[in-house]
């Protein structure tokens, strides 16, 4: 590809979604729809994929300004290697998404929403401009609302309303951070505002870190802000390809922009990886408490990914920045997504053929679904780190170097991983249950065991993969991983004694723990704490 | 000629501003509400069209003065209505004043 | 003088916040809103007083109409009484916490203010170069039509997601066009009178403030807005509700799709970057013509379908 | 810092207050849209003196040759962005609380809560 | 606050903001619904003079569309404040 043909195509890799969603729409429920939706989705991968070997072959950082406007005066479309990785894997499950939908025909808005929502994942990961990733997250927000409340039979309002008013209100946050920013360097463009702010005073940067942190924070769900997360992400009104996407790709755009402000802040002087290291930590705690004690698997889920961010922004804080931990966290990233999505997709048809969401009630999936129970038994594999899959590969790295205690504290966080998916996989086991057997529907099966056997096939090419992906060339020492192996097997076994003791029958600890949950009002105080908590940490220790 | 016009268009103005003070002044001084309703809807437009009148002819014959005839032709329609939509309103809801109801006993 | 328009501003917000009633909360919005808008024209911005004159307007009669349906003022206060006094909180954790988090997360913020001098990079090159660059003489005009028309895609794309999503989250699913309420507005002639007046004015307006949204202040949210404001005269006069919002819905996606493809074809292919500025001064003013035209029509669509939906579907 | 930036952050602040008081769903949309207000006040003021003139051309060299303050144009253009966000989004919360109410008869948080869980104890059982 | 070389037109620009402020107090007191709607109706009309006014010291016509606006815009507000209004307040007194 000539370097002039891709320096412009930027552009369009978001508009163009923005055109198709819109004229899907307006050309209104017929047979092509569906045809034409997945055509889009292949041809858009394809150029991103393009995009992805350009970027990573000459490893040049393409910036092209929009509309031709240098001296930053527009808007700076920016794609190094971390955003084009990101763009594929965005087209790259939203490709997957298209495919298990294809069969349940959708109206034209679903279409609509599944475009415009990829094109704004596409923008804030490309866009180099503060206001531009507000107004971005805005769309994703207000669009992620409609496509959570979808159906209108069995959705929940209250969820949805506190999704919505929860992320409009964090958003003036942000927006008060970037006033102050541009008040300061007097620029709204990321790269030029990372280069002004190294002239300016550490203690003058504090409160625009605090205010933009507290919005990072509640879009990765971190411990006080979590509890819209289970809300959205296990909402009954959505689709189960919409809860895939959000879990595996939308709370990946809250990491994204946890680096790309934590590095403009690393100019400016302020280091807050401590401070995120022990959030990491609370979090990927908490989240496994909760996710132990649901019963209802989407929400099981749920919980679980609040862990696994927990667990990744811990190895993206706790080493130098080009250190295993930091390549170990990136990689735990591109698993969580394959894996996540994965598990979802399965949960939605399971949930779909047995008319509940109840793990107590569902029993016998291996003999009546055997193709998805291999796929998602696949990737359970792949999250709880087991060796020769993509878990442990990322885990290993990202636990590589890190001091006695952290080690232990991740053991802890793997071993609580693994319990939830042994009671996750609870659902596989037992009699067949005696429902009308249903269509095969290839389509959407085929995309999940393919999901599934990539976990397989990421965890024993994983050298080859973080190459390709992030380009950093590591080294597994077979001492180290052999030794990683053995402490699973034993936590494997104290995992499955701990869940045989104790949580095959629910304690009231357990269900008050399940069903406690924070009203509107907490969930603001959770925001005003966390937002003076990070303010007191930076201000008065750094 | 130049300072004759800004001479009257200063009276004009000072003028319009002893009208709004009027309707100040009338706002609390009236107890009830139906009388209260006058300042807003007299003298309230009246003050404001002898202060764009001075104002258009502080501009002679101009976009400026273009404008606020406009706008005077605007507030002369659209106050004393919107009072008195306010006024019917009032009455249909059954706003009715005390003090009405307290001279009827006195002039009983 | 703006620091006390500004106070003025502030003191009618605090008494937005210590209202009982609902009605008299939102009156109380309604006037700090307009106040707010005029300490923005003193703050030396009209576009953002106007835009904010005709957002304070619309929350206004969406509030109004939303709120108005459901319980009506008398029966509101007992009904807030009765709601809290079910689940009656004792004071500590009702006003005194939440006064005690706030106060000091305020010390605290007051306490680490940046005192770094106001760096204007952008703005000198704006107001250097924004004429010639993008043409027209409101240079706030040109930036959301030149600089930052990649935002401005999505400013629209925004407002049409909202009007799908109004849609799809309301209670009734598809258009019930027959059973819309009346208006009350019928039974008073002069009041009709006065809308009848004043409804073309706001058109007319609010298609001046679209034509020469590049030249003063205003532009094509604002007259946008003035325009669908018309819609809601011509609801209150005759109080039908033929608007067909199917029809106008694919009339706002069709123009939306116009402004991208417009916006990409001139703008995003260096159509003014490359080639000399002064080399199209005409080209220049057509294209902000047409932008603030579509968008002017697109914004009116948008929000005649909102409060279509609110005054004639939502009410009943 | 100066006095118009300070008012600014108090609205923001009174905004945050009510908030975490109120338990009315509407009013926590009204007091939302406050807090919109005051950010749009907040980055007005960058750089306000008083007597600034506005960025159109025309009155940028009308006032004669003393020392001219022209306001800044880009946070004027990202407010009017600002100010439409803010009015779609209140509209679309308003048309949620419409529906939330139509459902569970109430407009206080907490017995939202409550009854939401009522209603998904219901589906699992319907399953 | 410096009154020596103000003009007439600042003079009577902070008269006329001295009595939008003083109105506030109506909105504040005023016993019924309806007095705070008349202390809001005397309040934007009283606005619209700051504006004018301010144009006109600033020597801009673009400036007079926003009082135009403030009035249509505050009229249709009151408008649907009103009649709304009307339904659902049963007055005692």
């Amino acid at each position: 590809m000539t370097n002039q043909y891709i320096e412009n195509l930027l552009f369009y890799f978001v508009v163009s979604p923005v055109i198709i969603a819109v004229i899907l729409y307006l050309s209104g429920a017929n047979r092509f729809t569906r045809i034409v939706a997945l055509l889009a989705q292949s041809t858009l991968f394809y150029f991103t994929l393009q995009n992805f070997l350009y970027v990573s072959h000459t490893n040049n950082v393409i910036s092209s300004p929009v509309g031709g406007y240098y001296g930053f005066m527009g808007i700076v479309l920016v794609a190094d290697m971390l955003s084009s990785m990101f763009i594929m894997l965005t087209a790259f499950i939203f490709l997957i998404a298209t495919f298990y939908s294809f069969s349940a025909n959708h109206s034209p808005l679903f279409w609509l929403l599944k475009f415009l929502w990829q094109a704004s994942l596409i923008g804030i990961f490309l866009s180099g401009d503060f206001f531009n990733i507000f107004v971005l997250t805005e769309i994703a927000t207000i669009v992620v609302t409609v496509l959570i409340m979808y159906e209108r039979k069995n959705r929940n309002m209250y969820d949805g309303m506190i999704y919505l008013v929860i992320s409009t209100i964090i958003v003036n946050f942000f927006v008060f951070g970037v006033g102050y920013l541009y008040r300061m360097t007097g620029t709204l463009d990321i790269s030029l505002v990372s280069e002004r702010v190294r002239y300016l005073y550490t203690s003058d940067l504090i409160l625009p870190y605090a205010l933009i942190m507290t919005f990072v924070g509640l879009k990765c769900a971190l411990m006080p802000m979590y509890s819209w997360l289970p809300k959205a992400h296990g909402s009954k009104g959505a689709p189960s390809s919409v809860s895939a996407i959000l879990s595996g790709l939308h709370i990946k755009s809250g990491l994204y922009l946890f680096l790309r402000f934590s590095d403009v802040f690393q100019n400016g002087g302020i280091d807050g990886s401590q401070i995120f290291l022990v959030l990491g930590i609370i979090t990927a705690l908490a989240g496994v408490i909760f996710a132990v004690s649901q019963t209802d698997i989407k929400l099981m889920l749920a919980y679980s990914t609040i862990a696994q961010v927990g667990l990744i922004l811990v190895g993206l804080s706790i080493g130098d920045i080009d250190g295993y931990n930091y390549v170990g966290g990136l990689f735990h990233i591109a698993n969580h997504a394959i894996f996540k999505a994965c598990l979802f997709l399965g949960a939605g048809i399971i949930s779909h053929y047995y008319h509940t969401r109840e793990s107590t009630q569902i029993r016998g999936v291996f003999f009546e679904m055997p193709a998805i129970s291999i796929a998602m038994i696949l990737a359970l594999l792949g999250i709880i780190g087991t060796p020769l899959f993509n878990g442990s590969i990322s885990k290993y790295f990202l636990m590589s170097g890190t001091g006695w205690d952290t080690n232990i504290i991740l053991n802890i966080v793997n071993l609580g991983t693994i319990i939830i998916c042994i009671k996750f996989s609870a659902i596989f086991f037992g009699k067949k249950p005696n429902i009308r057997k249903k269509p095969l529907d290839i389509m959407s099966h085929g995309v999940i065991l393919l999901l599934g056997v990539m976990c397989f096939l990421m965890g024993i090419l994983g050298i080859q993969t973080i190459n390709f992906l992030f380009g950093y060339s590591v080294y597994v020492n077979i001492a180290g991983y052999t030794e990683k192996a053995i402490i699973f097997f034993v936590s494997l076994m104290a995992g499955y004694v701990i869940y045989k003791a104790f949580l095959t029958k629910e304690g009231p600890a357990m269900k008050w723990i399940r069903t406690s949950e924070m009203g509107f009002r907490g969930m603001c105080f959770s925001m005003v704490a966390f937002f003076a908590f990070i303010l007191i940490a930076v201000g008065f220790y750094n | 000629m130049e300072n004759l016009l800004h001479i009257i268009s200063n009276i004009f103005i000072v003028v319009g501003t002893f009208f709004i003070l009027i309707g100040v002044i009338a706002i609390f001084k009236f107890k009830d509400f139906f009388s209260r309703i006058l300042s807003t809807s007299k003298i309230d437009t009246v003050g404001a069209i002898t202060i764009l009148s001075g104002l258009a002819i502080r501009h002679g014959i101009s976009w400026f003065s273009a404008k606020t005839i406009l706008l005077m032709i605007l507030i002369l329609i659209i106050n004393p209505l919107k009072s008195h939509t306010l006024l019917r309103y009032a009455v249909i809801s059954g706003h009715k004043n005390k003090k009405a109801k307290g001279n009827k006993e006195v002039a009983k | 003088m703006t620091t006390t328009i500004m106070s003025f501003w502030l003191f009618c917000n605090i008494f937005v916040l210590f209202q009982k009633k609902l009605l008299s909360m939102i009156l109380w919005l309604f006037l700090s809103s307009i106040i707010a808008s005029l300490g923005f024209l003193f703050l030396g911005s009209p576009d953002v007083a106007m835009a904010e004159a005709t957002a304070s307007a619309f929350v206004t009669i969406i509030f109004i109409v939303c709120f108005e349906n459901f319980f009506g003022i008398k029966n509101l206060q007992n009904f807030i009484e009765e709601e809290n006094s079910k689940t009656r909180e004792n004071i500590f954790k009702k006003i005194i916490l939440p006064a005690f988090v706030v106060l000091c997360t305020f010390a605290l913020f007051m306490n680490f203010l940046p005192q770094a001098p106001q760096d204007t990079y952008l703005k000198n090159l704006y107001i250097l170069r924004a004429s010639t660059d993008v043409g027209g003489q409101n240079v706030v005009g040109a930036i959301y039509l030149g600089y930052r028309v990649y935002d401005t895609i999505f400013e629209a794309l925004l407002l049409l997601i909202a009007v799908v999503a109004v849609v799809h989250l309301s209670h009734f699913d598809g258009v019930y066009k027959k059973d819309g309420k009346q208006s009350e507005v019928k039974n008073n002639a002069i009041s009709l009178f006065t809308v009848r007046i004043v409804a073309p004015i706001t058109v007319l307006f609010g298609i001046y403030l679209i034509a020469n949204g590049a030249i003063t202040a205003g532009g094509g949210f604002q007259g946008g807005l003035a325009v669908a404001s018309f819609f809601i005269c011509r609801f209150l006069i005759f109080d039908i509700y033929d608007i067909p919002i199917k029809k106008v819905n694919k009339l706002e996606d069709t123009i939306f799709v116009a402004v991208v493809i417009m916006a990409s074809l001139m703008v995003f292919h260096g159509f003014f970057g490359e080639i000399p500025p002064n080399y199209l001064p005409i080209a220049q003013n057509i294209y902000l013509f047409i932008m603030n035209l579509l968008i002017g029509i697109k914004v009116a669509c948008g929000f005649t379908i909102l409060l279509y939906r609110y005054v004639a579907i939502e009410r009943n | 810092m100066n006095s118009i930036e300070l008012i600014s952050i108090i609205v923001f602040f009174l905004g945050l207050y009510g908030l975490l008081t109120n338990r009315n769903i509407v009013k926590t949309i009204v007091f939302a849209s406050m807090m919109e207000v005051g950010i749009i006040m907040f980055w007005l003021s960058i750089g306000f003196t008083e007597g600034m003139v506005a960025p159109i051309v025309a009155s940028m060299f009308e006032v004669d040759n003393y020392q001219v303050y022209i306001s800044d144009p880009l946070p004027q253009a990202l407010m009017i962005t600002a100010i439409v966000i803010g009015i779609s989004i209140t509209a679309i919360k308003t048309i949620m609380f419409i529906t939330l109410y139509r459902k569970f008869k109430t407009t206080d948080w907490d017995i939202a809560k409550i009854k939401s869980k009522e209603v998904s104890k219901e589906a699992i059982q319907k399953g | 606050m410096s009154l020596f070389y103000m003009s007439l037109l600042e003079i009577i620009l902070w008269v006329i903001l001295l009595f939008a402020i003083v109105c506030v107090i109506r909105v504040i007191k005023g016993p019924t619904i309806w007095d705070r709607v008349l202390g809001f109706s005397i309040i934007s009309s009283k606005l619209v003079l700051i504006i004018a006014i301010f144009s006109s010291m600033r020597n801009t016509a673009y400036l007079l569309d926003l009082a135009i606006i403030y009035t249509l815009f505050g009229f249709l507000g009151e408008i649907f404040l009103i009649t709304f209004l009307s339904k659902n307040v049963k007055e005692r007194g």
